[in-house]
């Protein structure tokens, strides 16, 4: 299996000695934990609810009380932002895990059985992969409706075929391996050959891809929840509370960059992952990286 | 025949993450002008390596930590590459498949070898002749072509011709005929020898494929795990190897004639760290039998043979 | 490049016509003066003209079309002297024809506001120059003549134009849509692109340059008026600062102090008879209770709203009709007490709260309406009232607050809407939004005999007795104020911000004009 | 002299690949991989085959592995039509036909330890999966068992090759193809793996099909070839007549520059 | 070399078989995913008439397959139905609001790719040196900014707080009623420049400038990533060591061969690029107030205007796909291997 002990080990080792990846690793770490504990850590967990305002304070610059100032309802955009990470973590492991189990489960049968099945599959990927992806996702929540979970599924229908196609062109790879003709030959049985010797063998590049998506998947949802058909008010998504703040960009621009700038933060730092995993996972320019001493 | 070229006691290392790849590790040999030398070895023993540092063209990760490589009173590893490249002395690829840029013709690739070169002869010309010499019918059309467009024996035959329309002093050829049915070999071997004969270049041929070296080569470097173990006279090596990694090397050749007998001897697994010393001890009769120890043997010359191994340490 | 820039100069060389941009929020809706009643007001009113101006600051009726009118002593007929020297557009004279037309055109069709002429028995032209109407019953002639909407005159050769076969033929519509104008106002229209922007130019025959009756004129008014569509504040305030445009209708009130402190921007604040209200689903529970609707009455936080939603720039709203109209009154303020609130609901059999959320509707796109819909949604939850806010389009909205004449139970609980006059009148509010007749506007559902006959009598007495009509209407209100049928919020100041450059910009706005700004009145200083 | 029963019996088998080239309607190029070939293997024989690159030597040994179903013609093993028998018959042929490949490293699956590689062939064969048995079979190809648990990428061609023959050995099968089993490795290497062949060859009495393009490999374990080309049998017969007596051009061009070339070596 | 016809045949027959894929799949969201579909057309809250209007338009009454046909004929004949919100026919809309669009989206991709290209080209030269490693993390975290968010950064401090640059708008307010400018591609920069008025073209550009800058960053950062791992595996080919080996000087073989490696593989990566502009240009649009379609789809998604959201989304899908089938012939004329 790819997660296996000593692949982690080895990337542990690499990530060690990439610095970028290593600081992408640190901050999806505080991102993850800022995600499950905000709730419980942020100064003013009403204010980041959204339940609450408080109308002394509004449009505060920022302070000590108020690392971030707050909103034009007087709430705390700190608590705000923070607890923001959550709706964006659940956005990231929603939209990847349920795009890649429909993409990964689909065409690993139909590369493993390939021909007119196979290519029926292919066919309509290629019809979904005809969109822009955010567009796509824009159609199915404009059908399905608005909403975090709505904005999920929307986002994981539109992403699906982009794992589909490059599960299907690596799995037509590796089912051509001696080594599944071995075990053909060895008389191991069809799931036990697709699931043990083809899944694992054709995941690295979905896996890869993975990586590199979350951050992209945090960053669409965001556009979406900016335009409106996304995460809905009072609810502290970045991308709606940057779509909130613009209104008042002229008098307190701490309502919209700070979001912007988490979101910034949180979508480089799983693009610094996702890269470095991915020439962790090319030996042709992991050689010449370990060479260099990157 | 004087001395072309002088390999002088070099050490390279890669660099790979945070461990160092030993290479190379202390070779010295020489050339002389005219002259053909093969090298022979094990995978990963270094051969490539050698070649490629006397081509200058190691790859970054290289480390070059001692050593001198000396062509024409040139000091080839401290001299700009460009001045080397090409003019002194060039390369042919072992794989003609990715040899050559797929978006280019191949006129085009002659064209760009010869730029530097501010001839008045016309480069498409000079190309023509060369190919001509090389066997093509056409070379004209071979230059309008893309390399895709040519069969793999035809590609071999273009490489060639790249490699020493310059007229280096020197070619190196790596790997030349691995994957190559035994008509093209020899087919190889008679155009590597008018090539030779024809504009008296020497040449490095480093290869798996022992049973060319005597058709092609004067001398053979045998190498083990970065070291020469033998060196000498190609025909006499193979008639009477005297390194026991030698002695493996030729007896490991199938023969055609008559059935072989393989004496082989079974790897053991045993704590000590080779290393540090003999790199053959492990695969050694001699050591294993007790005759002699793991410590690193020193070379002995033999007529014009060179040897390392203990077993001739103490003759002569 | 030398030879783009000879080009250039000698298109400059030519005096430079003035333009002035004001940039409006929303798009411009249908081009057809009978029968708009949306944002097209916008540029009917200064393109068209009516028989009479009202400016409701100064109570004064004020002669356009008109010269001047009298009503009979049983109030059922009014008397119109038509302005004498007006030419339409198109250069044919303004006659009582023409007013006859126009007027009949519009109550004919029937549509938009054509219901505040449903008085109207018939139309007689007494001489060329003057008209009379007969009337069913009393109404306030004078007031309508001077309505926002159905009362532009305009020329009767709209019909050869459209190649119409009467007045009534919908080729006259399409002839108006596609972007010509029969009026005979200040400015007539040149370019119709209603998504992006309006054009207009200044029409040098128009009487009122010259009369002296007629204050509503400035000498140095824009050759040119654009209206241009820029759909959001932040943009128009931009592009204000930039001096792309010279009036923006809406800017972030938040940045409304930086603007005054801005020597080249001025800022004009004007009250308005523009209220944001809350009309309570009545007919469905638990908001058919009224006890349940007098304790959400109390436990919104007026002030707050006032302040977050409108910076300000509002006053706290009491009783449905406005402040400044004839008919107010500021008896009508609800308390904002927690505690009083949470005891209604106790009596109302609620102590734990309501078990169910209720649904806020408002008109997506408005950030007024959302701030304002969000803090009564934190607002209420503090009395165990949990409340849904969803914007809506303005139709999808309408249409779901409609069905609820069917199955209130299917409706929204909370409808959140604006309403501005139609003509200046109590009854406008009153009658649109709590009558039990009103099936468009009545979207609370609110049904009570007693209210609907103190309106039906008091309308009747609006045209005759003023003081009768304004003591009925306060009854009126009395009963929605006890009944909590609707909730009013508060009434819109206006706020305009505009380029020094501009002067007489106060004049320009009226508030029964909504969102008008009348160009005629600008001067451009240069 | 008994005849020995034949345990394979290849019948006319050809092999066409079709390569759509077409726009809007069906346009194939065929490709003749293997054409019309037949032989018989006899029980315990090694039969070499010989021939040059692409002249379908894979695929014939994949159609005979069971992979390949060919489009005409009939393999039988034991008497019965490869392609045609089921459940415990087919069972059986799986057990005991297994096939050595070329490339080692990619013979054996990446992800998988050797450990679980080899216990899942085991399972497969309804074998006992002990440490035992696992180290035991280690043992006779030579290896540690150390490498047990260790993924391929971690071994030497060589120690690869063993492993891939453990595997197939693992079953107990009657017929063992091997695909240029040694050409991806040194000389040196190959002697050794060359050496271990001919061991199990001797003491488990197993039947090989030894595809190679090096005729010095096949006289080694052979005593009867088959020359191919192009799909076709171009000669067959006992390795020593090839050599010294070649009948057909092709071959005869071929020990011929064989000869020249090993010519030096072998005196 | 010309590309055969026969592969520009199927590339074309292709497209075509996806756009009708992306018609069906239109359909299906809009069909058969919903229980109502005339609610979807005509609003949840539609009064009775209107949505039996909506049931009369998309044939509800009749079997699947034929509102299928008809549907997939209505969008092959540009009969997209009328905007509910302006009441417009949209094919009207979409055909106003998307030269804007396109404006936009082509220069900030022009700008993107150009930049990018030399960007990716310098770091795989430079491997593992400060360029190199700035560029590496520019195009990783570039590719990481908000296009909206950035959109407003750049407002804020360009036009706002410096007032350097004009914000909203394509042309000046005025250019029409002063300059007398009329559009006629609806491509600003080429109308003035037909026009021959200068001053606006300048103005024109002026306007651009900041958007097309905003709406450039993805394709540069994804262009600059790609060229330079392009680069850098070209660099370890066989051929550019053997050229070294022939004496090729270096700047020859980066400015010849390694250049002319990378192109093709960006070119098939420039429908994506353009994808990501175009879908860029959606987000800036909002913030730079530059009537285009994403300005319009935004607009009809406030209104709930199902029907122009839609067809706005095919409208790009089908474009997208156009310029991925133009990508890949120019693909193949550009690498001599691919003869199909
Ligand atoms: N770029 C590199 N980075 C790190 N290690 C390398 C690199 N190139 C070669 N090596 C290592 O250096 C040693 C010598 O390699 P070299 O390629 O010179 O061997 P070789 O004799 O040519 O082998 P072969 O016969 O397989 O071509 C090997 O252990 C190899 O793994
Ligand atoms: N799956 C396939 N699809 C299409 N053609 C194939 C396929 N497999 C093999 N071929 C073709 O069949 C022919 C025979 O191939 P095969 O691999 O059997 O040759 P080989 O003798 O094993 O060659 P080598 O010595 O190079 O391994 C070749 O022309 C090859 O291109
Ligand atoms: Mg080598
Ligand atoms: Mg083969």
């Amino acid at each position: 299996m790819i997660i296996s002990s000593r692949f982690i080990r080895e990337y542990y080792e690499y990530l060690k000695k990439d610095k970028l990846g290593l600081t992408g690793a640190i901050i999806v770490m505080i991102f993850i934990f800022l995600a499950v504990f905000a709730p419980y850590i942020v100064p003013y967990p009403a204010d980041a609810w959204g339940y609450a305002y408080n109308i002394e304070q509004r449009l505060q610059p920022p302070s000590l009380a108020h690392p971030f100032g707050t909103d034009v309802y007087g709430r705390d955009v700190f608590s705000r932002v923070i607890l923001g990470s959550r709706f964006s973590l659940i956005i990231a492991l929603g939209v990847v895990s349920i795009a890649l189990l429909i993409g990964v489960v689909l065409e690993l049968f139909a590369g493993y059985l390939g021909g007119r099945i196979g290519t029926f599959f292919m066919r309509i990927t290629d019809m979904f992969l005809a969109f822009p992806p955010i567009l796509l996702a824009l159609l199915f929540a404009v059908v399905i409706g608005r909403g975090l979970l709505n904005l999920i599924i929307s986002l994981s229908l539109a992403w699906w075929p982009w794992y589909a196609r490059l599960t299907y062109v690596q799995v037509t790879t590796v089912k051509n391996m001696p080594y599944i003709d071995a075990a053909k030959i060895a008389g191991i049985n069809t799931p036990t050959i697709i699931f043990k010797y083809i899944l694992p063998n054709s995941l690295t590049p979905v896996t890869v891809q993975a990586f590199l998506d979350m951050g992209a998947a945090i960053l669409e949802a965001a556009a979406l929840s900016f335009i409106g058909i996304g995460v809905q008010p009072p609810n502290p998504e970045w991308g709606l509370m940057i779509s909130e703040g613009w209104y008042l960009i002229g008098v307190a621009w701490w309502i919209s960059i700070f979001p912007g700038i988490m979101l910034f933060l949180v979508v480089m730092a799983f693009n610094f992952l996702g890269d470095s995993f991915r020439e962790f996972n090319n030996p042709k320019v992991r050689r010449l990286l370990e060479s260099r001493g990157i | 025949m004087e001395t072309l070229l002088t390999v002088d006691d070099l050490k390279i290392s890669y660099k790979s993450g945070n461990y160092y790849i030993k290479a190379l590790d202390g070779v010295s040999f020489e050339i002389k002008e005219g002259e053909s030398l093969a090298i022979v070895g094990e995978s990963g023993s270094g051969k490539s390596t050698l070649g490629m540092a006397i081509a200058r063209l190691l790859p970054p990760n290289a480390i070059i930590e001692k050593g001198r490589i000396v062509m024409k009173d040139i000091d080839i590893l401290n001299s700009k590459p460009d001045s080397i490249r090409g003019k002194l002395i060039s390369m042919i690829p072992q794989e003609v498949g990715t040899a050559l840029s797929p978006f280019h013709k191949i006129s085009t690739v002659f064209e760009d070898v010869m730029a530097s070169e501010n001839k008045a002869t016309n480069i498409l010309n000079e190309a023509s002749k060369i190919l001509a010499f090389l066997g093509f019918k056409d070379p004209e059309r071979i230059l309008k072509s893309y390399p895709h467009e040519l069969s793999g024996g035809m590609l071999q035959r273009v490489l060639l011709a790249l490699a020493i329309i310059k007229r280096p002093y020197l070619i190196i050829a790596d790997e030349p005929t691995s994957m190559v049915d035994a008509p093209l070999r020899i087919n190889i071997v008679e155009i590597l020898n008018a090539v030779r004969k024809e504009f008296n270049i020497s040449m490095i041929i480093i290869t798996h494929d022992i049973a060319i070296t005597p058709h092609l080569c004067d001398n053979i470097v045998v190498m083990y795990a970065g070291k020469i173990m033998e060196y000498g006279k190609a025909k006499e090596i193979i008639d009477n190897p005297l390194n026991p990694y030698t002695k493996l090397l030729i007896n490991s050749i199938p023969r055609i004639k008559t059935a072989t007998r393989f004496e082989v001897i079974e790897r053991k697994n045993t704590q000590i760290q080779f290393y540090k010393g003999c790199p053959f001890a492990d695969r050694c009769e001699s050591f294993m039998k007790g005759i002699c120890d793991i410590t690193i043997p020193r070379y002995t010359s033999l007529g014009n043979r060179k040897v390392l191994c203990h077993l001739y340490n103490d003759k002569k | 490049g030398g030879y783009y820039y000879s080009l250039l100069n000698s298109q400059q060389s030519q005096p430079k016509k003035t333009v002035v941009v004001y940039a409006s929020i929303s798009e411009m809706t249908s081009a057809d003066p009978s029968t708009e009643f949306s944002n097209s007001i916008m540029w009917l009113a200064f393109t068209y003209e009516r028989l009479i101006y009202y400016d409701p600051i100064q109570n004064k009726l004020i002669p356009e079309l008109a010269v001047s009118w009298e009503r009979s002593q049983d109030n059922l007929t009014w008397t119109f002297h038509l302005r004498h020297g007006v030419t339409f557009h198109d250069g044919s004279p303004l006659n009582a024809d023409a007013v006859i037309f126009s007027l009949n055109r519009t109550i004919t069709l029937g549509q938009g506001a054509a219901f505040l002429w449903a008085s109207v028995k018939s139309i007689e032209k007494v001489d060329d120059y003057t008209v009379r109407l007969h009337l069913n019953y009393p109404a306030p002639i004078d007031l309508i003549a001077s309505a926002a909407y159905a009362s532009y005159i305009f020329s009767p050769k709209v019909v050869q134009y459209a190649k119409a076969s009467n007045a009534t033929d919908p080729k006259i519509s399409d002839w108006f849509n596609a972007g010509n104008d029969a009026g005979s106002g200040p400015y007539k229209l040149i370019k119709w692109d209603p998504k992006n922007e309006v054009i207009f130019e200044k029409y040098s025959a128009w009487w009122g340059w010259n009369a002296t009756d007629y204050p509503l004129k400035s000498s140095s008014a824009p050759d040119i008026f654009t209206i241009k569509i820029v759909a959001d504040a932040v943009t128009q305030e931009n592009m204000l600062l930039a001096g792309q445009i010279q009036i923006a209708q809406q800017v972030p009130l938040e940045d409304l102090n930086n603007l005054k402190n801005n020597p080249n921007i001025q800022v004009v604040t004007k009250p308005s008879f523009q209220q944001l209200i809350l009309l309570l689903n009545t007919k469905k529970a638990p908001l058919d209770n009224v006890l349940v609707r007098e304790a959400i009455a109390h436990a919104i936080p007026y002030d707050d709203i006032v302040t977050v939603a409108r910076y300000g720039y509002a006053r706290v709203a009491s009783g449905p009709v406005p402040y400044g109209m004839w008919g107010h009154s500021d008896q009508f303020r609800y308390s904002y007490n927690l505690t009083l609130a949470k005891s209604l609901l106790v009596q109302a059999g609620y102590p734990n709260g309501i078990n169910r959320k209720l649904l806020l509707t408002y008109t997506t796109g408005d950030i007024y309406e959302k701030r304002s819909a969000e803090l009564i949604q934190s607002a209420l939850a503090q009395i165990g009232i949990q409340v849904d806010v969803r914007p809506l389009s303005w139709d999808e909205q309408w249409a779901l607050a409609k069905s609820g004449w069917e199955n209130p139970n299917n409706a929204q609980d909370i409808l959140m809407f604006y309403w501005w006059p139609t003509y200046n009148s109590p009854f406008d509010f009153l009658y649109n939004m709590f009558d039990s007749q009103s099936k468009d506007f009545n979207l609370g559902y609110f049904t009570n005999e007693t209210f609907d006959n103190l309106l039906s009598t008091a309308v009747t007495l609006e045209g005759s007795d003023r003081e009768k009509a304004t003591t009925l209407y306060l009854q009126a209100q009395q009963i929605i104020y006890e009944q909590v049928a609707g909730i009013p919020l508060w009434d819109m100041t206006y706020v305009i911000a505009a380029s020094s450059s501009l002067s007489n910009l106060d004049m320009a706005i009226n508030p029964a004009y909504p969102t008008v700004i009348f160009p005629q009145a600008l001067s451009l200083k240069s | 002299m008994i005849k020995s029963k034949s345990l394979l019996k290849v019948q006319n088998v050809t092999i066409l690949f079709r390569k759509n080239i077409g726009v809007l309607k069906k346009e194939d190029m065929i490709i003749r991989a293997v054409d019309g070939i037949s032989f018989d293997v006899e029980e315990g024989e090694i039969l070499g085959i010989a021939g040059e690159s692409g002249s379908g030597k894979s695929t014939l040994a994949k159609s005979i592995a069971g992979l390949l179903k060919p489009t005409s013609g009939i393999i039988l093993f034991e008497g019965e039509n490869i392609y045609e028998i089921k459940g415990e018959k087919y069972r059986y042929f799986r057990k005991n036909v297994q096939m050595v490949f070329q490339n080692p490293f990619g013979s054996l699956n990446p992800s998988m330890k050797i450990r679980d590689t080899l216990k899942d062939v085991l399972k497969a064969a309804k074998k006992e999966t002990n440490e035992d048995v696992l180290r035991s079979l280690m043992e006779f190809v030579n290896l540690n068992y150390e490498i047990l648990d260790k993924y391929p990428s971690e071994l030497s061609g060589g120690q690869a090759q063993r492993v891939a023959i453990a595997r197939a050995i693992a079953t107990q099968p009657k017929l063992l193809i091997l695909d240029e089993p040694t050409s991806a490795l040194d000389v040196s290497v190959q002697a050794q793996i060359l050496t271990l062949l001919k061991k199990i060859q001797t003491e488990k009495g197993l039947t090989y099909i030894l595809i190679s393009h090096d005729i010095g490999v096949i006289r080694y374990l052979c005593k009867r070839v088959i020359v191919m080309k192009a799909g076709k049998i171009v000669e067959q017969g006992d390795i020593e007549d090839i050599i010294y007596r070649p009948k057909e051009e092709y071959t005869k061009r071929l020990v011929e520059s064989l000869l020249r070339l090993y010519g030096y070596i072998e005196n | 070399m010309p590309v055969s016809l026969r592969y520009v045949i199927k590339r074309i027959f292709y497209l075509f078989l996806v756009v009708l894929g992306v018609i069906t799949i239109v359909f299906i969201a809009t069909r058969i995913i919903p229980a109502h579909p005339e609610f979807l057309w005509a609003g949840p809250h539609a009064t009775e008439e209107q949505l039996q209007e909506a049931r009369n338009e998309l044939r509800l009454n009749d079997p699947i397959w034929v509102q299928y046909v008809y549907f997939i004929e209505n969008m092959l004949t540009f009969n997209f139905g009328i905007s509910w919100s302006s009441r417009h026919p949209i094919s009207q809309d979409i055909l106003s609001a998307l030269p804007a669009t396109l404006e936009l989206a082509i220069s900030g991709f022009i700008i993107g790719i150009l930049i990018g290209l030399f960007l990716g080209i310098r770091a795989a030269v430079k491997y593992g040196s400060i360029i190199d490693k700035f560029v590496r993390s520019l195009s990783i975290s570039g590719s990481a900014i908000p296009v909206f968010w950035l959109a407003l950064i750049f407002q804020l401090i360009l036009a706002i707080k410096l007032g350097i640059l004009p914000v909203g708008y394509r042309i000046d307010p005025n250019a029409e009623i002063l300059e007398g400018f009329q559009p006629i591609t609806g491509f600003y920069t080429i109308d003035t420049l037909i026009e021959g008025k200068f001053d606006l073209f300048l103005d024109v550009l002026k306007r651009l400038l900041m958007p097309a800058l905003v709406v450039s960053v993805y394709p540069l950062c994804l262009t600059a990533r790609m060229t330079r791992s392009l680069a850098l595996e070209t660099l370890q080919e066989d051929y550019v060591r053997n050229m070294r080996s022939w004496g090729v000087k270096d700047n020859v073989i980066i400015r010849k061969y390694v250049i002319k490696a990378v192109i093709p593989p960006l070119i098939a990566s420039l429908g994506l690029s353009f994808g990501y502009a175009l879908v860029g240009s959606f987000l800036v649009e909002v913030i730079f107030a530059w009537n285009g379609l994403g300005m319009y789809v935004v607009h009809a998604l406030a209104n709930y205007d199902f029907p122009a959201v839609i067809i706005s989304v095919m409208t790009v899908a089908i474009i997208y796909s156009s310029i991925n089938t133009v990508v890949d012939i120019l693909h193949a004329y550009l690498d001599p291997r691919i003869r199909l």
